[in-house]
């Protein structure tokens, strides 16, 4: 580990930027670890989230991005609901997760392409199909096979229709993703 | 008062009995639903991950046809479903925010006085059941009562979070299924993991999560002596049943052979519904040797009480 | 003094020295960034707040005004802040009729322990009146000089006959007299037959002189003070009554020195009315009155109208046309009608549908035909401060002889204020006044304010206490005012 | 009117944002000032020598001082006019510290404002008169409410002085939160070894008279001469015959009333003496458990006791004391913390406060000094200590550090590995605050000697689960925020460490007071720094928790220093007033009344001049509130210092069209 110059590796900027988009005070954050405790995914983290929330207080821009715990986050808000500083620890781990997507620093590629074998569906039909996502996402990413146990019962159990349900207004709906996407680019 | 219904795309998958038992209360409860036409997919969480703008479009796409219904408010079985309605319409109060999310859509949403974004409200099925029927009308409803059935319920993360938001109940103690199931007649026991996360969607690309997350749910649950689980969530619901075993090996414990029912099945059961307003074929861990434990029980007492009141006379 | 052009507004606060100054002070030791435009005044409580200290910083050009207090139930001087709640809601109520935005004026309570609380406060409150903008200033204000002209339906038919009580009623009073009575107040006719002017009668032959009509408009009760310590009488209508109530009540005239002789009234007229008939300067040769109908007959011309033209705006709403308090009454009451819905006088239902600047307008309008004679103050018989009155005083000096319409609405502001909770309605300031100026209807937004919030009318009960000079530990009726 | 005008930097505090040497310039222009000039610490020797020396040189009638709050200096300011020869009062401040330079950063907009603050101080002098104080006899007895450490010590001080003391207690016995500890950090003393000698003094001492089972209803009068009327609450029992011995006690047959001075963590009966110690050793029947009172059947204490004392139809009393002072040492409370729900509660029997754990561990307490878990009595071998809930917790609403959890929480922590040297103790902090003397020190020993485990992390849950062997757990989940690790412990017993708030009904008792108090009900000091006991309120002081959290040595040395500042207020033979009272200008009163009506002193009373009916104002009664002069429609009542010209002067100067 190379000892981190603070003089010349702070961004406050950055900061302000996690600040303005979350709607989040930062410098409320007195590292008590609440969030990391209550945290339901802080076994599989590679950064506990009061890390994550420490390297943005000190502006260290690829300490709070550069994670996979951003893509593993469940957002489930516990650790929210328990901040003792009222601060939406959620709302600053969504906010880092868009900002490290527009970096293009995403570090769970596989998540990342569930995320999008899921939307493209619903682009496509309106809605969302899960044994069409699921498909997809394997065949994107070549992972997922764990699910292959729970396929047999799921399938045993009909609670994977074959054929998707598509609607009416889908290309209304195809509207909004190209909008989002012209917007974005 | 009248209810625009949002099934939410589980309800045609993964969770058609959580959709029929649901539809069925809400008919035995006299509520009046109509189904949203050609309601889309609310995005989830993928879509809030991606961008609040899109999440809140998909989501308002869906309230703008639910106005067209002449509702009295939006609800949904799915917590998911409902948390997203819920934000959309609250993130679009904001008028910076409502001309962002205006951009992606058709047409922009009509404005309310303040230039926010006017548009229904939306709430859990759940919530409308609680607060608008009440869990004493449940109670009088109930013909066959779950005869000291001992459940523990679980609530998930997003029925009463975040608080702001969501409005309803406790985030830390919600209590409103444990009312539902003690009008029921159901024991309800003291669980502390009642908003622990069970995994949510990460089964999918690494089921690891849900596995070990969902292995302690379960096994604190039958700890405390529960003979079953009651959910409101189809996540929770796939990642506590239909992963059950995939759990139990994760977590390195025994199958736990736990009935994990909606709420909404229960409460057909417990108003003699049909067979075809329960659904309990689609559970994956099998419920019936429960249920006959239950019927027994309702036998033993009624005989008893023939017996006191013949011996009364 | 300058205020910094374009940066800060005129902000000036009434402060108490043991919560709200200390809170502000806390503030400042937490150096809680605020707003510079407020300058605080320092007193040691805020029941120490006259509420004319407030109306002199708006009438003299502050664009907002705050007074903040100890909490309620925390004063340190117990119950000083108690009386401020009163006083000054009424204020707030009160400012619209003199077209002041009410948002200009707020009151609040902070303890020396909340320094965040008055940042806070401070800081909305700046917000709130930098929103507002500059206050209008009464010389950018047009001026205006339409008049209410609105004639109110009565309530009750009036009258102006012979009343048939009225030998009845100068029997009791030679009784009266003849067991030791000093002397008793009534009306004699005047210089002509539409004058009516006061009369002190001692002796059966100046009895003989009563009269009871339609023109005798004066509220005898205005001369009572002035005899206490002697025992007199006085000759009341339903409206005089209640202001011998009121002075009962305060106790600037004892019960046992007042005989009050009391008789049905059909109502009064507004002799501005009737001249306003006539050839203009005609001098009055005969009048007679039957019925509902006055002949008057002046410069040759024989003129006829009817009470309903020419009656008292006071009349036509009476509810109390009887006297509330008498030791005789002669011959038999005049029903009373129901209280109306609304009770507003003509002056104030004018002001009501003009915007608060129109009201400015109307009032600079008003102020500038005054010719400060202070008739009104001497038609008042709550005006008890006589030749005290603090208009004409140095110690303290409250108005300046200047002739300017800000120092003579303050005149009337002072009276006003003077007679919140104390005011019975007789409007003889109004009838008083040469230039008919309508200054009851400042009185009146007192009065329907204090009706409202402490259901409250003056001269009703001797036993009664004023509500400005009481209050109540919770006030149900007035809403608590958060600024933080 | 010659008026000088001092405007002080005060270092830097001032003018880093105002130009005084500017506003001093200004002032310069406004009617009478003939001095002005800027001061570089006003309240200093020099500075003050400087303002003595202008007044001599210049010939000054008043001056003004602009630079802190009056509520800081005024008092030293008249002083040093007076060393010059002029009227104490003939003396204004202009706030340009806490009101302007420290709250506002445009030094334009705060020099402009400076000067114009200025300006209202100088209107204000200008028609200042002199005054000149009027003297009142003070009665030499002190009101000390509530008889924890700090109002023992305090009492026991004042009475040592030969002055009066009544004490009024809540509680059916004195001795407050310490008498239920069992040790004391740092030493590790015995609690009731230390407080109960001194219990006993106060019984004993001739000049305190001891209410307990007694609560102040109400206080009027000033300082000097104050009138309280203490409830004392039914006892059921005739005290002076009582002898303490206990028959009653052990014979009542109802046996479930929960123990109040053990915090709830076992039951007594319901006619009871809290502890061997208390003071008075007297028994109380608690009516809302008594079967006689509650049902009319029963009665076995009355056939028992010897002396005849037990008296069911007893009823309140309301007794009068006069006082000449007054000291609050109502302590503390501990916050309501079952508002956590992820700790339980308040559900899961096993999670106890540090108080209930302290009545725990006392060889007097319930379990006779032995660590038994509630659930099951279990010896518990995992205990988990939590500190911070409900302290520095804005979510709820409590955002301060209550101030000795840490030094208790290391000492319960000792004291634990001294009952069960095999359990292992946890303890969950956020930063260790031990500034007092020896304190780090034991903390540090709690660790190092005793091997007690620190993990720095909040915890964010307690989750109870069912061992294998079918007994009740408890997951302790936090952080380990140093490892940067989620930690859990299996927990047989946790520990909370709650916060601090002021003792219920503070609140009350401060508007009883007329002082301040805060949200969290405690009571406020006149100054944070250096007038720490005494309130805004002359004659009333604090010593204790009451006005802020502190552990028992600092509450005794407020204690004392309560005392001291009652034996100066006493060593005068008379008091002086503050005369800037109100005064009747017999001309223009009209008798009216008004001013009596509204007099929250009864200061004003109807006098007969020459056979006018005129108000006139009792000076020494009067305190200047200036409510009669808000009143008076003549304006013939004014308020010394405040009057309609002054306050008129000052918005005529601030607002002029």
């Amino acid at each position: 580990m190379n000892t981190i110059r603070l003089d010349k590796a702070r961004d406050p900027a950055f900061k302000r930027q996690v600040e303005k988009e979350s709607g989040q005070n930062l410098s409320l954050c007195y590292q008590c670890g609440n969030c990391t405790a209550g945290c339901p995914g802080a076994q599989v983290y590679d950064r506990q989230v009061s890390q994550i929330m420490r390297a943005v207080q000190l502006g260290l821009k690829e300490e709070a991005l550069k994670n996979r715990s951003l893509w593993l986050c469940l957002s489930c808000s516990t650790c929210s609901a328990r901040c003792p500083n009222d601060i939406d620890v959620a709302a600053v781990m969504e906010t880092l997760r868009m900002m490290a997507r527009r970096e293009g620093w995403v570090q769970d590629r596989p998540i990342e392409s569930f995320w999008k074998a899921f939307l493209d569906t619903v682009k496509y039909t309106g809605r969302s199909y899960e044994l069409g996502v699921m498909a997809d996402y394997m065949a994107r990413t070549l992972r997922g096979w764990g699910n292959l146990e729970i396929a047999p019962m799921a399938l045993r159990k009909n609670k994977m229709p074959f054929v998707p349900s598509v609607i009416h207004g889908r290309e209304e709906v195809a509207r909004i993703f190209k909008r989002y996407a012209e917007k974005r680019s | 008062m009248k209810y625009a219904y949002y099934p939410g795309c589980s309800g045609h998958g993964t969770s058609v009995e959580y959709e029929a038992s649901t539809r069925a209360v809400c008919n035995a409860l006299n509520m009046d639903l109509v189904e949203i036409e050609d309601w889309n997919c609310c995005g989830s969480t993928p879509a809030h991950s991606v961008s609040h703008e899109l999440s809140a479009a998909l989501s308002a796409r869906n309230l703008l046809q639910a106005a067209k219904t002449g509702a009295d408010c939006v609800i949904s079985p799915c917590p998911s479903c409902s948390s997203n309605l819920k934000m959309a319409r609250w993130r679009m109060q904001n008028a910076e925010f409502k001309a962002k999310t205006d951009e992606l859509l058709d047409a922009p949403t009509p404005a309310n006085a303040d230039g926010g974004a006017d548009l229904m409200e939306t709430y859990s099925v759940l919530q409308a059941i609680v607060e608008n029927v009440g869990v004493d009308a449940i109670a009088r409803r109930v013909t066959y009562p779950l005869e000291g059935l001992k459940v523990v319920t679980y609530y998930g993360c997003l029925l009463s979070r975040p608080a702001k938001v969501a409005q309803f109940d406790d985030p830390e103690n919600p209590v409103s299924l444990d009312n539902v199931m003690k009008a029921l007649g159901a024991e309800v026991l003291p669980f502390a993991l009642k908003t622990e996360c069970c995994g949510a969607a990460m089964g999918i690309p690494d089921v690891n999560i849900p596995g070990s997350l969902s292995g302690r749910i379960l096994d604190t649950a039958r700890a405390v002596g529960a003979e079953a689980v009651i959910t409101a969530c189809p996540l929770c619901h796939m990642n506590l049943d239909l992963r059950q075993r995939q759990a139990a090996r994760i977590s390195g414990k025994a199958f736990f052979g736990l009935p994990v029912f909606y709420y909404t099945q229960m409460i057909a059961y417990a108003f003699g519904l049909s067979r075809e307003a329960m659904r309990l074929d689609k559970l994956a861990v099998n419920p019936y040797p429960l249920l006959d434990k239950i019927a027994a029980r309702r036998e033993a007492r009624m005989a008893e009480a023939l017996k006191t009141a013949g011996a009364a006379s | 003094m300058s205020v910094l052009a374009g940066k800060e507004l005129r902000i000036v606060g009434f402060l108490c020295n043991w919560c709200s100054y200390g809170g502000a002070d806390t503030a400042g030791t937490a150096r809680a960034v605020q707003p510079t435009d407020l300058r605080i005044i320092r007193v040691p409580c805020s029941g120490r707040v006259n509420p004319l200290f407030v109306l002199k910083a708006l009438m003299n050009g502050a664009d907002g005004v705050l007074v903040s207090g100890c909490h309620p139930r925390d004063c340190h001087y117990s119950s000083g802040n108690f009386y401020a709640r009163r006083r000054l809601e009424l204020l707030k109520q009160f400012l619209p009729v003199i077209g002041i935005d009410p948002e200009r004026f707020e009151y609040t309570w902070v303890s020396a322990s909340e320094g965040q609380r008055w940042k806070d406060v401070v800081t909305n409150f700046t917000a709130r009146i930098h929103a507002l903008g500059p206050a209008p200033r009464w010389e950018d204000v047009p001026a205006r000089y339409d008049m209410p002209v609105e004639l109110l339906e009565s309530l009750r038919p009036l009258g102006c006959g012979e009343h048939p009580a009225l030998p009845e009623l100068k029997q009791a009073i030679k009784d009266a007299l003849a067991q030791g009575l000093e002397g008793v107040l009534g009306w004699k006719k005047g210089f002509d037959a539409i004058h009516a002017e006061p009369v002190f009668m001692t002796t059966p032959e100046e009895v003989d002189s009563l009269i009871w009509g339609p023109f005798n408009v004066q509220n005898l009760a205005v001369f009572l003070p002035q005899y206490k310590g002697r025992k007199i009488g006085v000759v009341v209508k339903g409206c005089d009554s209640k202001g011998v109530v009121e002075l009962l009540s305060e106790g600037l005239i004892s019960r046992d020195e007042v005989q009050i002789f009391g008789m049905g009234c059909n109502g009064t007229v507004n002799l501005s009315r009737i001249l306003a008939k006539l050839p203009e300067g005609a001098a009055i040769e005969s009048c007679a009155c039957r019925g509902n109908k006055i002949t008057v007959t002046a410069g040759g011309q024989t003129i006829e109208m009817t009470m309903a033209e020419v009656a008292q705006d006071k009349c036509r709403l009476c509810t109390k046309p009887n006297a509330v308090i008498s030791d005789a009454f002669a011959g038999t009451p005049t029903t009373e009608p129901e209280a109306p819905q609304d009770g507003r006088l003509p002056g104030l239902r004018f002001l009501d549908s003009l915007s608060l600047e129109e009201r400015m307008g109307f009032w600079k309008g008003q102020m500038e035909r005054c010719i400060a004679c202070h008739a009104c103050r001497g038609a008042c018989p709550m005006c008890v401060c006589r030749d005290h009155c603090v208009s004409d005083s140095r110690d303290p000096e409250w108005v300046t002889q200047e002739d300017t319409v800000q120092q003579k609405l303050f005149f009337q502001l002072i009276h006003a204020q003077h007679l919140a909770g104390r005011c019975t309605g007789c409007t003889e300031c109004e009838r008083a006044c040469p230039m008919d100026i309508p200054v009851f209807a400042l009185k009146q937004q007192f009065g329907r304010t204090i009706q409202k919030i402490f259901s409250y009318g003056a001269g009703l009960d001797v036993n009664a206490t004023p509500p400005l000079l009481t209050y109540q530990v919770e006030e149900t009726t007035i809403k608590e005012r958060d600024l933080a | 009117m010659k008026i000088g005008v001092f405007v002080c930097h005060c270092g830097s505090n001032i003018e880093a944002t105002v130009d005084t040497a500017a506003v001093a310039r200004i002032a310069l222009t406004y009617p009478d000032v003939v001095f002005a000039e800027d001061t570089m610490y006003t309240c200093s020797e020099p500075g003050q020598e400087n303002i003595v020396q202008a007044i001599k040189k210049h010939g000054l009638d008043g001056v003004v001082v602009a630079s802190c709050s009056p509520r800081m200096h005024e008092p030293t300011f008249r002083r040093t006019v007076e060393r010059a020869g002029l009227n104490r009062y003939m003396f204004e401040m202009a706030n340009i510290r806490e009101h302007v330079s420290w709250i506002g950063r445009d030094r334009e907009a705060n020099t402009n404002k400076a000067a114009e603050l200025v300006r209202l101080a100088v209107e204000k002098l200008r028609r200042d008169a002199p005054l000149y104080a009027k003297q009142f006899d003070v009665t030499k007895r002190v009101l000390v409410i509530g008889g924890g450490v700090a109002g023992i010590q305090a009492a026991l001080d004042a009475a040592d002085a030969g002055i009066g003391v009544v004490m009024v207690e809540r509680e059916s016995t004195i001795g407050g939160k310490m008498a239920k500890l069992d040790k004391t950090f740092p030493t590790i003393d015995c609690s009731s070894c230390v407080l109960a000698p001194k219990m006993v003094d106060v019984a004993q001492n001739p000049n305190i008279t001891l209410y307990a089972h007694s609560e102040v209803e109400s206080i009027s009068g000033f300082v000097g001469n104050f009138t309280v009327k203490i409830r004392r609450r039914a006892t059921y029992v005739d005290w002076d015959k009582c002898t303490g011995c206990g028959t009653c006690t052990e014979k009542c047959p109802t046996k479930n009333v929960p123990d109040a001075f053990n915090e709830n963590i076992s039951t007594c009966r319901a006619i009871n003496i809290p502890f061997p110690q208390a003071i008075p050793k007297k028994a109380t029947i608690n009516p809302d458990y008594c079967r006689k009172i509650k049902e009319g059947k029963c009665g076995v204490c009355a056939k028992v006791c010897p002396t005849g004392a037990i008296v069911y139809d007893m009823a309140d009393e309301i007794v009068e004391e006069k006082v000449g002072a007054v000291i609050a040492a109502t302590g503390y409370d501990l916050m309501d913390w079952t508002v956590l729900k992820e700790y339980g509660g308040g559900t899961y029997p096993d999670v106890i406060t540090s108080l209930q754990y302290e009545r725990m561990m006392s060889a007097s307490g319930p379990t006779a000094g032995h660590i038994h878990r509630p659930s099951d009595g279990m010896e518990p071998r995992n205990i988990v200590f939590i500190q911070c809930v409900g302290s520095r917790d804005c979510s709820i609403g409590r955002p301060y550090c209550s101030g000795f959890c840490c030094m208790y929480t290391a000492k319960q922590a000792i004291m634990t590995k001294d009952h069960l040297p095999d359990a292992e103790a946890y303890v969950f902090y956020m930063d260790i605050r031990a500034p007092g003397k020896m304190y780090d020190e034991f903390t540090r020993r709690a660790q190092e000697e005793y091997g007690v485990q620190y993990v720095r992390g909040r915890v964010s849950a307690i989750q109870p689960t069912v061992r294998p062997d079918g007994k009740v757990g408890y997951i302790v989940r936090g952080a380990d925020t140093l490892l940067g690790k989620q930690v859990e412990v299996d927990a047989d017993m946790v520990v909370l460490a709650v916060g601090v708030e002021g003792s219920h009904g503070a609140g009350h008792l401060a508007e009883i007071l007329r002082i301040s108090y805060d949200h969290f009900g405690f009571f406020m000091e006149s100054h944070v720094k250096l007038r720490p006991v005494e309130t805004n309120t002359a004659g009333v002081y604090l010593a204790g928790v009451c006005q802020g959290a502190k552990d028992i040595p600092a509450s005794v040395a407020q204690g004392s220093a309560a005392a001291a500042k009652v034996m100066a207020l006493f060593s005068k033979p008379k008091l002086e007033n503050d005369p800037q009272i109100s005064l009747v200008d017999i001309k223009r009163c009209v008798g009216c009344g008004k001013c009596i009506k509204v007099c929250p002193y009864q200061a004003i009373e109807e006098v007969d001049v020459r056979g006018a009916k005129k108000a006139h104002v009792i000076e020494t009664v009067c305190q200047g509130c200036g409510l009669c002069t808000a009143t008076c429609p003549q304006g013939a009542i004014q308020v010394a210092h405040f009057t309609d010209n002054q306050i008129l002067a000052e918005v005529n100067a601030l607002c002029q069209c």
